[in-house]
């Protein structure tokens, strides 16, 4: 009873302060990555290299007001920005660092996992819902068909990995994938899965992006259309706590995609497993959500569901249906 | 037959009283000639910008751009000119061809200034809405049948018409 | 893509897009009547920066609005003083010597390259692609230090003179324009085709969204790259030649699509085409003054004058009537502008909003202009 | 039927080449300029507000009160005053104000300077709370940068 209390509490401290810090520096990596891009030096002014950048814009977004405009839906506006933070949150709980470190290795975790996310979803939609203004409330239209557009196919490549592990606990999956890249699930020998599983892995990593409301499908913030979307009327901590909602978010992704597809924590030889590769995995994914969002220009909500429907979807049952047949032939 | 001889014909025929008397030697378009008949005059392009400059009556401004409308030619805008110690309004069309050959034609009518009233060619060319409404919104020059006659650049509540000559700010 | 009428329903909301906001460019309000995502009907509303530039001009001399011309389309403002330039010249009858023509013809294009890049950036950032932005503002600020070398400005230029140019460009100018289009010529298509003509999201966003068909254009009275796009075969510089441009050899581009993608395409080909001509400027340059015989207080003849000149937008004219005063008794500006945008409530209607404004950013509006 | 498939391979090239654009952008060196650490060079052309340009000998201003610049003006931001010098030939200065906030920098009237009395200055930090700190005595400016030579 004694050292459970203590492990949980040690979890919990340790999980807020790694979703704190992912939340306030991944805004940094973000300008700066940007900056790199587009042949800029980014933030550099405050602290050494800009980094303490982040520490600067959560004054000033503190030291503001929190505008609750006449005509709002008073609770849910409130409530939809600490909506949008707490799943994020929750859900790295479930995430198996290391063979380890892991808050809790529950049987259902892949599960719980998408139940959270559809949390993500609904935040954004009382957020532009209670806001009462026009280009939020079609920007909450516009993220809940988004949102089912994606989960689908995001879904079916799971099942595909589910397959193959036997399990929807995300550790055990991650220790089935052990023992260098030839056992990850995206190049899997074993079976001849990496015939399908890379298109699997795509479709996954797509339907992320997606997930995630990041450019090229950022058709819920989409600024140059709708202003800012479902955020336009909030100010404030509100605001900071929808873009930090959106690096953990992305954070959560990338925890997923690396447990699911890249072999969790373990080393691409074989040698060293640990969570070190685990945090490399993860930023290297980062990185290119980033990277993605600052080349490519953003796509028309009709487009984003037409590739949803017509190409991810029967992409991926097809995929999933070819994984089966692997697995009864083997 | 080329264009501008086409044109010229086509002009011509909205004219038929005048249509023999309106060839004056080229380049002398100006307003300080003696008051001028109605009708098509031939100008130099490289001196005023035109091929033809037609002054009309203002209930003749919609045949013309009949005319024109057929001929291929479009509006390029519409203008006011207040001619105060003459105390009238004059509105000038400017119309050219969008490719191919080239020819622009003014048409310009004159309008009395206490009661300044212009048929609208807005149903003949689109392009004019906007520009009656800005000449409108400028001179307070109406145009009849114009279907949203309202100030355009101006703000809504202006009482005033600022490029009158008599227009104090 | 637009849905037929009967799909639509019948509650509808007013949106208001504008005067502030991010994809409008400046202070234009459209008022949308919308059917879901659908717009029903756009209604332009114009007038947010009126400056009631006709009303200056008649109230200074000829050469005192030269500055103010500038201040309409500060994307191509020396087009906009090379067309107030041209009408003047041409009511009062001064010459220009060669070299000030060459000269203008230069710095003119060099602007108009400098206005394409900006709008591609502009409309880049309509599609929500940021990164382009700054590519093209890496380059275009290098057209702006060489034309701040030779005018003294960077943005508001008012560098032609009625008879001639302000300032003669030097061979640190020459040797800056041919580097510079060299540098253009290897990132046209290794940055920006690759980058983004190429890119397939780009080419499913503008394809097929805001078809403008030629007749509309002649109706419309629209000009410029909006009509070229159109397969209309109309440039001022081809059509009704004026300063020296019959000495070039530069193609104008047609392309008959009529949508958003044509109207992209004539503007990333009219940059090769300056470049062209300017090369070409650079390689003919005659010596000689660059300011010719002008009379400092201007009193053109009593008379009726017009001259269009092609900006990166279209044709601008000059409508100007005299009466013998040093001031000019009545100056109208066509902007070219001012009419393509009145195109906008016609195409724009049963478009997405998304498409509706992709269709708007092709357009390539520059506010200030059409509000004068 | 083809459509699809040639969108799906055509649209992936697009956007692998895209990003193997933007990463070749990512580790090619800056091209902006850091501001106040860094100041770009000046054209010899630069137009900042105009200054009254003093003789090389005594330091008095050059202006001989023709009004030219006054005239040019297109907005009228120029507003001077002279005296009958005490010889009785010609005037000299005794007032110069620049109204800044109205000048749009066109340069008329150092072009309409026949006198070699008026340039641009080469100020470009002019930030101020107070508008009427863009109301500039030039005469008062003349004089200072006098001192500053001595």
């Amino acid at each position: 009873m004694e050292t459970s209390m203590w492990r949980a509490l040690l979890y919990l401290v340790g999980l807020l302060i790694f979703a704190g810090v992912n939340a306030a520096w991944l805004g940094w990596c973000e300008r700066k990555g940007a900056a790199r891009i587009q042949r800029r030096i980014g933030p550099c002014e405050a602290g050494f290299a800009g980094l303490l950048q982040p520490l600067a814009d959560g004054l000033k977004l503190m030291s503001k007001q929190l505008l609750v405009p006449q005509g709002v839906d008073g609770i849910i506006f409130r409530v939809a920005p600490v909506l949008a933070m707490i799943p994020a949150i929750t859900s790295m709980a479930v995430i198996p660092f290391s063979e380890n470190i892991g808050a809790r290795a529950m049987e259902l975790s892949v599960l719980l996992l998408f139940a959270l996310a559809s949390i993500g979803m609904i935040s954004i939609l009382l957020g532009g819902w209670a806001s009462g203004n026009k280009y939020a409330i079609i920007s909450a239209a516009r993220s809940v068909s988004q949102s089912l557009a994606y989960e689908i196919p995001m879904l079916l490549t799971v099942i595909t990995v589910v397959l193959i592990s036997g399990s929807i606990n995300l550790r055990e999956i991650a220790i089935d994938q052990q023992g260098g890249f030839w056992h990850w699930n995206i190049f899997r020998l074993k079976n001849g899965h990496f015939l399908t599983m890379w298109i699997s892995f795509i479709i996954f990593f797509i339907c992320s992006v997606a997930e995630t409301n990041r450019a090229p499908f950022d058709m819920a913030e989409a600024e140059s259309e709708l202003v800012a979307g479902f955020m336009t009327e909030y100010s404030s901590m509100g605001f900071g706590l929808f873009m930090m909602g959106e690096y953990l978010n992305i954070v959560v992704g990338a925890c997923l995609t690396a447990t699911l597809f890249l072999g969790g924590w373990d080393c691409p030889f074989g040698l060293t497993p640990g969570v070190w590769w685990f945090v490399v995995k993860i930023y290297a994914l980062i990185f290119t959500f980033i990277w993605i969002r600052w080349t490519y220009p953003r796509t028309q909500i009709y487009r984003l569901l037409n590739l949803s429907w017509k190409i991810l979807i029967p992409f991926s049952m097809a995929n999933l249906l070819v994984t089966a047949a692997l697995i009864k032939v083997f | 037959m080329d264009l501008v001889e086409r044109t010229q014909a086509a002009l011509a025929g909205i004219f038929p009283e005048s249509a023999a008397a309106a060839t004056p030697p080229a380049g002398e378009g100006g307003q300080e000639a003696p008051p001028r008949e109605r009708g098509v005059l031939a100008v130099d392009p490289a001196r005023h910008g035109c091929h033809f400059d037609v002054l009309c009556r203002p209930d003749e401004v919609a045949a013309v751009a009949i005319v024109l409308d057929r001929e291929g030619f479009f509006l390029e805008t519409i203008s006011g000119v207040d001619w105060l110690d003459k105390g009238q309004f004059e509105v000038v069309y400017d119309y050219s061809r969008l490719g191919g050959e080239h020819c622009r034609v003014m048409v310009h009518a004159l309008v009395d200034r206490g009661e300044p009233v212009v048929p609208t060619i807005s149903d003949v060319f689109p392009a004019a809405d906007w520009h009656e409404r800005e000449t409108f919104d400028f001179y307070g020059i109406h145009f009849q049948g114009h279907p949203h006659l309202i100030r355009i650049l101006l703000p809504e509540d202006a009482d005033f018409h600022p490029l009158r000559k008599d227009y104090m700010p | 893509m637009t849905v037929p009428v009967h799909l639509r329903h019948d509650e509808t909301f007013v949106l208001n897009l504008g005067p502030q906001h991010p994809a409008t460019h400046g202070v234009l309000r459209v008022k949308l009547t919308m059917d879901g995502e659908y717009v029903v009907k756009a209604e332009p509303v114009l007038g947010y920066i009126h400056r009631m530039h006709e009303k200056m001009a008649e109230s200074g001399t000829f050469a005192q609005f030269m500055p103010y011309t500038a201040r309409m389309d500060y994307l191509h403002a020396l087009a906009f003083n090379h067309g107030w330039a041209l009408v003047v010249e041409k009511a009062a009858g001064i010459e220009v010597p060669e070299r000030a023509e060459y000269i203008r013809v230069i710095t003119v294009e060099l602007n108009r390259i400098a206005s394409h890049l900006l709008w591609w950036a502009a409309f880049l950032l309509d599609l929500g692609g940021f990164t382009p932005l700054l590519y093209a503002f890496d380059d275009r600020e290098r057209i702006i230090d060489l034309l701040e070398r030779v005018t003294g400005s960077r943005l508001t230029y008012c560098y032609l003179r009625f008879g001639g140019v302000y300032n003669d460009i030097d061979d640190e100018f020459i040797t800056g324009a041919r580097d510079f289009i060299k540098r253009l010529r290897g990132r046209l298509p290794r940055l920006y085709h690759d980058l983004v003509t190429h890119n397939i999201i780009l080419i499913k966003r503008i394809e097929n969204i805001g078809f403008i068909t030629s007749e509309q254009c002649r109706r419309y009275g629209a000009t410029g790259p909006v009509a070229r796009g159109s397969g209309i075969n109309y440039d001022i510089r081809k059509n009704e030649p004026y300063s020296v441009y019959p000495e070039f050899d530069f193609d104008v581009p047609v392309f008959d699509e009529g949508d958003s993608m044509a109207r992209y395409m004539v503007r990333m080909h009219e940059i090769e085409q300056s470049m062209r001509i300017i090369e070409q400027a650079l390689d003919k340059l005659p010596g000689g003054p660059v300011m010719g015989k002008a009379p400092k207080m201007l009193k053109p003849e009593a008379g009726y004058y017009y001259s269009a000149v092609e900006t990166a937008r279209g044709s601008l004219g000059h409508r100007l009537v005299c009466n013998g005063d040093k001031a000019p008794y009545k100056l109208k500006l066509r902007s070219p502008t001012f009419s393509n945008l009145s195109l906008f409530g016609e195409v724009a209607e049963g478009m997405m909003l998304a498409d509706a404004l992709a269709f708007m950013g092709s357009l390539d509006l520059v506010i200030p202009e059409i509000d004068r | 039927m083809s459509g699809y498939w040639s969108d799906i391979v055509t649209g992936g090239k697009s956007l692998v080449t895209g990003l193997a654009i933007t990463a070749r952008e990512f580790f090619r060196p800056v091209v902006t300029e850091q501001y106040p650490w860094e100041v770009p060079t000046m054209t010899p052309l630069f137009r900042g507000h105009i200054e009254l340009i003093g003789s090389e000998e005594t330091g008095e201003p050059n202006c001989v009160v023709c009004g030219m610049c006054q005239r040019a003006c297109p907005s009228g931001c120029i507003s001077l005053d002279g005296k009958k010098n005490e010889s009785g030939k010609g005037k000299a200065l005794t007032r110069y104000i620049l109204d800044f906030t109205k000048c749009s920098l066109c340069g008329s009237c150092v072009e309409s300077c026949n006198f070699n009395a008026l340039r641009f200055s080469r100020d470009y930090n002019l930030v101020s709370f107070d508008k009427d700190d863009f109301i500039m005595d030039l005469m008062n400016r003349l004089e200072e940068q006098n001192r500053c030579k001595r």
